[in-house]
């Protein structure tokens, strides 16, 4: 089958990648960049474990098509620490024992940093709702809910 | 004598009978003389069973010693998820 | 699954043109929340995909002189950060960010959740509600049609060979309008309505001079529902007005069973859902 | 050395950061779908779209022709195995079913049930591939209910299912699978000697264990017929022993890699693609990935049962229990094993009783087949329990906390299902509820409290550690049973507690099924206890070696030297003036003191400790949409010992959550067809982060005096009593009581209609 040449910007590197029409970016990133960080856990939008920002938005990586990504902007879970700096969050979630698997980890951060980039201040509802299309089976949500609520507050500077 | 205690299901094999006393010095003894005790249950003691000695569950470990006064209840294996 | 094209034109025409070549192999990409997971299920092998993301006039949101134009690519995310669109309709803009989680929210667009023609379609009761109007280009040119008549049952759209909604407008409402939308689903968050109610109503003083109520999920396609509007005409929606309220948009709904709730359920809460949007569009127009 | 009398631990009751952590919050951490390797090839399997079908034949040879197809696989390529129950590493399994499970046979048994795999080139030609796979049906009458499936006429899913547990064995096949019963004491006496006696009813539906991580599994069998096998699961040897034996290789010649583990919750305790991708495989002779949709997860891999439950209890005017009776109705799925035997094991275990009977029925029909999920069968008859209990607690007027109190099993308490309980924490569980301000706390309009307990319980079983000393002092300690929790940390703490070293010294490593010897599953709320029992053992076999090492050095005997604080000292002065030596310095001179220095440890770890709990919920009820909101929950939980508290937290909050998920909207939803109609997470609900509250903790510790640290497996019971609470709370909150879960609200709605 006929393959699209896509030229994107993956965590700030510019990257080349063949790819079907039908491969959604989800597949492209794990299957022909081997960056597995994201994780399908449905492939219909539903459980968030894919969750990547495209230019700046957060969206499932599931419900885009690899296509798409032509000269846009993905940010993955693989291009959130600095370094061997840790964003405040994956620190966070270590310091709280927010994650027990963690296969849903990866998609709550993404999500997460993309709630305090647009709100640095939310409530505990407020981080509740935006996360509530990132499923997770093991927490009962409580020391994640927690773990984003302290990071805000050090991001702050609180 | 140990006071052996045969739950429903075991006791199926037995004529009813569920709670007996029976010389044995440890639990794979006991199991071999229940077995010999009631052929139809010998087959059932072989796996998929947990005992219990004093209120102390075993599974798959036989050579636990008995007490003359031990109370032992024969019960299904138990997992888990 | 044959071989799939993808196609993201800069221009409406090219877009219709690609379209119309296309004999119904076909689909329109916007957000692609729904068309991805079709694709993904098997349950449709197009040809063609076209991606209208590309083309400006269907990305804006603009107040022009009869109302506020959505474009018809215009995501909920975009909806909900447009401080000038939610106090000209809170009610359209609520319905249209509840649909999906954040991560859907930066997707989803507004002509996607009409053209997928789901009966439990979040949006589309309150832009019913709204008396929203869509613009629609094709091979014959342009043509307008109220959104009330653009599903014509699950799945099933007036759109004809080669036509894609470009637009929706929301008319000027005058003054005293306020509009809300509401839906019962078992969660909090991720679900599909199990009945959706959108209500626009103008108060002049104490007495309700219009309204348009519109329910979804509750029979083949949103149902606008003029006997609930009349029972709230000429009231200052007091117990009577709504117990009639109720009464009208529970008669109303010709539901199914499914596995989302029973007939007798959606009727009754039907009723429920239409009142409590009345109250809040109520609230809104005395604001 | 520290031993559970010792009070003070420097790690134990700690909460450092797990070891795994920064590699799972970098999205570094490789589950089972996240490695590749040259020359991989990419699996599907084609699944049934009937509940029930014989197949008549099945034609791969299109999809064969197919370019880029160099695999395919159906019935033909695994052999036929008799029907009997074998040991496999301590479980008991019938392989003929297993095998008919893994790829259908003669019929297919429910919808979704595999049918034949490929392994292609990419996962487009493999799913063009499925599509090329004809398969001749002819459609059989389905059976999707419990109580349908038991009647005579029903459709019959296996011929040679004869009711077991009854005397004399049937002569007619049927959908009953097996009867079993417990109990003790003379129930009608007990009866007669009540003064109020409650019976009811009760039905629950299947749930799944609803792991965001779908089953997934890379198998490379090379042409000389070694294996090799990266699988997402609780138990790589389990998995070893089936595949091994369904694939018919040496159990040495297949090696088996746990990947990190996305969620198991006992669903992955079990092989279903990973003999499929060895399968495959061996056929291409190359690598095989193979990965379940979202779609095939719910279809075709364990849910648990669902059930019909009929309790029967009554009670002295004191609030003594005088009898408790319950029959349990529990689908199997496919083929028969539900968990109905833990179940009435359970069902009434945290109380005192007198008079006690449990009937359980085993029934197959066409859903995909069980397994285990959290306290296998226990949270659906103790819902059931609790939901009379607190009835019964109304009726009397008694305080619903007081009523368990006065009944609440202790050490020594004949439990229901037999033997004496050691030291339990029943008691203080239901003291500490009551004393907990949730308990207090007053209630709005609408609103309703409930409160349940549980028990579960927990198990030892094989276990195999190896804990190496390296040169510069640091150690590896290798487990086998798979992390699901944190246990990697848990280890580390409890090794480092012994050795008296720094926990960041201690590695802890998931060890491969060639590494290690045996190692049971991660379930059964086993892995602190059995596996840091293991720790423990191997850790103060490094510590004796150590002291003979120094005692070598110093040329003084053993004896005269001890372990502190991480170094060796002489026990006193007439043992001799010498400078401590450190793990570090001893380990350098290893080589010359007698080679490498290891602990290992080789264990059937027994007298695993029962955990009971207790749960305060209150829930918001909308009388208008029958709508119910989860406003606080409180789960009280016995640990033992909590190693690390803040994993054990996260157990009892996680399990508090699955329970309000069973509870008020996760079920599966048959159609008319006998196909499942919500096979995705749209509309299997399960709870989202703005469906439910913060969920406090209290860890009770009445430590188990079978374990070094007096660990008690804590995994279980949280997703016992919750599922009551909940119940509870909501006839609390309306003053009627539903007699169905999930309390969704279209069935809340009705029954507030009902009840006019």
């Amino acid at each position: 089958m006929a393959k699209y040449h896509v030229t994107t910007t993956i965590n700030g590197d510019a990257v080349e990648f063949l790819c079907e029409p039908e491969q959604t970016l989800l597949d492209v990133l794990r299957d022909e960049l081997y960056l597995t960080g994201s994780k399908e856990g449905c492939a219909t939008g539903d459980c968030g474990a894919c969750s990547i920002t495209l230019d700046g938005r957060l969206v499932c990586s599931c419900l885009v098509l690899g296509v798409e990504a032509e000269g846009r902007s993905v940010e993955t879970i693989e291009g959130m620490a600095d370094g061997d700096q840790l964003h405040p969050l994956q620190q966070k979630f270590l310091d709280h024992a927010a994650l027990q698997c963690g296969v849903c980890t990866p998609g709550v951060l993404v999500a997460a940093k993309s709630l305090l980039e647009k709100n640095p201040d939310p409530s505990e509802t407020e981080v509740r709702y935006w996360l509530a299309g990132n499923l997770c089976r093991c927490t009962g949500y409580d020391k994640i809910i927690r773990a984003v609520l302290d990071a805000a507050a050090e991001m702050r500077g609180a | 004598m140990a006071r052996v205690v045969l739950t429903a299901n075991f006791a199926l094999y037995t004529g009813g009978e569920s709670e007996l006393e029976l010389e044995a010095e440890s639990i794979r003894q006991l199991l071999r003389r229940l077995g010999r005790r009631f052929p139809d249950l010998a087959p059932h003691l072989e796996q998929g069973l947990a005992v219990a000695v004093d209120g102390q569950i075993y599974q798959d470990d036989w050579f636990q010693p008995l007490a003359p006064d031990s109370e032992v209840h024969i019960l299904p294996q138990i997992a888990g998820g | 699954m044959g071989d799939m094209r993808y196609e993201a034109p800069d221009s409406l025409d090219q877009a219709v043109a690609l379209l119309a070549a296309a004999d119904g192999q076909a689909r329109v990409l916007a957000g692609g929340t729904d068309l991805l997971v079709q694709l993904r299920s098997g349950l449709i092998e197009p040809g063609l995909v076209v991606d209208i993301k590309k083309i400006d006039e269907m990305r804006g949101i603009n107040e022009e002189a009869e109302g506020w134009r959505l474009g018809a690519a215009v995501t909920g995310a975009e909806v909900g950060e447009h401080a000038a669109l939610k106090s000209a309709w809170p009610g359209v803009s609520e319905a249209i960010e509840l649909i999906g989680s954040t991560q859907v929210q930066g997707r989803a667009t507004v002509g996607g959740n009409l053209c997928n023609a789901s009966p439990a379609a979040d949006s589309v009761p309150a832009m019913i509600a709204a008396g929203a109007r869509a613009s629609i280009a094709g091979p014959k040119g342009r043509r307008e049609l109220a959104v009330e008549e653009l599903a014509t049952g699950p799945g099933q759209t007036a759109l004809e060979q080669g036509e894609i909604v470009v637009s929706l407008l929301l008319p000027k409402a005058p003054a005293g309008t306020g509009d809300a939308y509401l839906r019962m689903i078992p969660r909090t968050e991720m679900d599909i309505a199990i009945v959706g109610a959108g209500v626009c109503l103008t108060m002049d003083s104490d007495s309700c001079a219009a309204a348009r109520v519109a329910l979804g999920a509750v029979a083949e396609t949103a149902l606008l529902v003029p006997a609930a509007a009349e029972a709230l005409v000429g009231s200052n929606l007091d117990e009577a007005a709504m117990a009639a309220l109720a009464a009208a948009a529970s008669a109303a709904c010709r539901p199914i069973d499914d596995k989302r709730g029973s007939k007798e359920y959606r009727i009754k809460v039907a009723g429920v859902m239409a009142c409590r949007a009345a109250r809040t569009a109520r609230q809104r127009a005395q604001q | 050395m520290n031993d559970a009398a010792h009070g003070e631990y420097k790690w134990i009751g700690t909460r450092p950061p797990r070891p795994d952590g920064v590699d799972k919050v970098t999205g570094r951490a490789k589950f089972g779908a996240d490695t590749a390797l040259p020359n991989m090839l990419v699996g599907a399997v084609l699944r049934s779209p009937h509940a029930h079908a014989k197949i008549k034949s099945i034609d791969i040879s299109k999809a064969e022709a197919l370019p880029g197809v160099k695999a395919v696989v159906s019935r033909d390529d695994f052999q036929d195995m008799p029907s009997e129950m074998v040991p496999a590493g301590e479980m008991m399994v019938n392989y003929r079913d297993m095998v008919r499970n893994v790829m259908a046979r003669e019929k297919v048994l429910y919808d979704g049930h595999a049918v034949a795999a490929v392994a292609a080139t990419s996962a487009s030609v493999a799913r063009r591939a499925l599509k090329l796979i004809e398969v001749d049906y002819e459609v059989l009458p389905h059976v999707i209910d419990v109580m349908a499936a038991m009647k005579p006429d029903a459709p019959l899913l296996h011929d040679d299912i004869f009711t077991e547990g009854v005397e004399p064995v049937p002569d007619k096949a049927s959908n009953v699978a097996k009867r079993i019963e417990i109990g003790f004491g003379d129930m009608a006496a007990g009866f007669e000697a009540a003064a109020e006696v409650i019976e009811r009813e009760f039905d629950t539906q299947p749930v799944h264990q609803g792991y965001i991580e779908p089953h997934a599994c890379l198998a490379d069998v090379s042409e000389d017929g070694q294996a090799e096998l990266f699988c997402s699961t609780q138990g790589q040897y389990l998995v070893r022993a089936h595949c091994a034996r369904l694939l018919g290789m040496d159990v040495s010649r297949l090696r088996v890699t746990a990947s990190e583990i996305g969620g198991g919750f006992g669903g992955k305790t079990v092989v279903y693609i990973e003999p499929v991708a060895l399968a495959l495989s061996r056929k291409a002779c190359r690598p095989v990935k193979l990965v379940m949709s979202r779609d095939e997860v719910f279809r075709a891999s364990g849910p648990t049962s669902g059930a019909h439950v009929r309790i029967k209890l009554g009670a002295a005017k004191d609030g003594t229990i005088t009898a408790a009776e319950a029959e349990l109705f529990y689908q199997a799925g496919a083929f028969p094993g539900s968990s109905v035997q833990p179940a009435a094991m359970c069902a009434f275990a945290p109380y005192a009783l007198e008079a006690v009977n449990v009937v359980g029925w085993d029934v197959v029909s066409n859903r995909p087949k069980i397994s285990a999920y959290r306290a296998p069968g226990a949270p659906i008859s103790v819902y059931a329990v609790e939901c009379v209990l607190d009835e019964m607690a109304a009726r009397l007027g008694l305080d619903p906390v007081d009523f368990r109190l006065k009944n609440a099993a202790k050490e020594g308490t004949k439990a229901a299902y037999g033997p004496k309980f050691g030291p339990i924490g029943m008691i203080e569980s239901l003291e500490a509820a009551k004393a907990h301000a949730h308990y207090q706390a007053p209630l709005g309009p609408n609103q309703g409290r409930g409160v349940a307990s549980g028990f579960w319980f927990n198990i030892g079983g094989e276990t195999c550690v190896s804990l190496n000393l390296n040169e510069d002092g640091t150690l590896n300690l290798l487990v086998g049973t798979p992390d699901i929790g944190g246990s990697r940390a848990s280890m580390a703490m409890m090794a480092a507690e012994e050795l008296g070293v720094d926990m960041a010294d201690i590695q802890t490593m998931i060890g491969d099924t060639g590494s290690l010897g045996f190692n049971f599953l991660s379930a059964g709320s086993r892995t602190t206890f059995s596996t840091g029992m293991a720790t423990v053992e191997a850790a103060r076999t490094v510590i004796e070696e150590l002291r003979r090492r120094a005692a070598k050095i110093w040329e003084i005997d053993v004896d005269a030297v001890v372990w502190e604080q991480g170094s060796a000292k002489p026990a006193g002065s007439n043992a001799g003036e010498f400078e401590p030596l450190s793990i570090a310095e001893l380990a350098k001179q290893a080589g010359a003191t007698g080679g490498p220095i290891a602990g290992h440890a080789e264990i059937n770890a027994q007298g695993a400790g029962p955990s009971l709990g207790t749960q305060i919920v209150d829930v918001e009820v909308d009388p208008e949409t029958g709508g119910i909101t989860v406003l606080r929950h409180t789960v009280i939980q016995d640990a033992g010992k909590a190693i690390h508290p803040a994993y054990v937290e996260g157990q009892y909050q996680g399990g508090a959550a699955q329970c309000i998920g069973w509870a008020l909207n996760e079920e599966y939803v048959y159609g008319e067809d006998g196909r499942l109609q919500n096979p995705g997470f749209l509309d299997y609900r399960i709870p989202v982060a703005s469906d439910l509250p913060m969920i406090d903790t209290v860890i009770i510790e009445v430590p188990n005096p079978s374990h070094p640290y007096g660990v008690r497996g804590v995994g279980e019971t949280p997703i016992i009593p919750g599922i009551a609470a909940v119940a509870n709370a909501v006839s609390g909150a309306l003053g009627i009581r539903l007699s169905q879960i999930p309390m969704s609200p279209p069935r809340v709605l009705k029954a507030i209609e009902e009840a006019g």
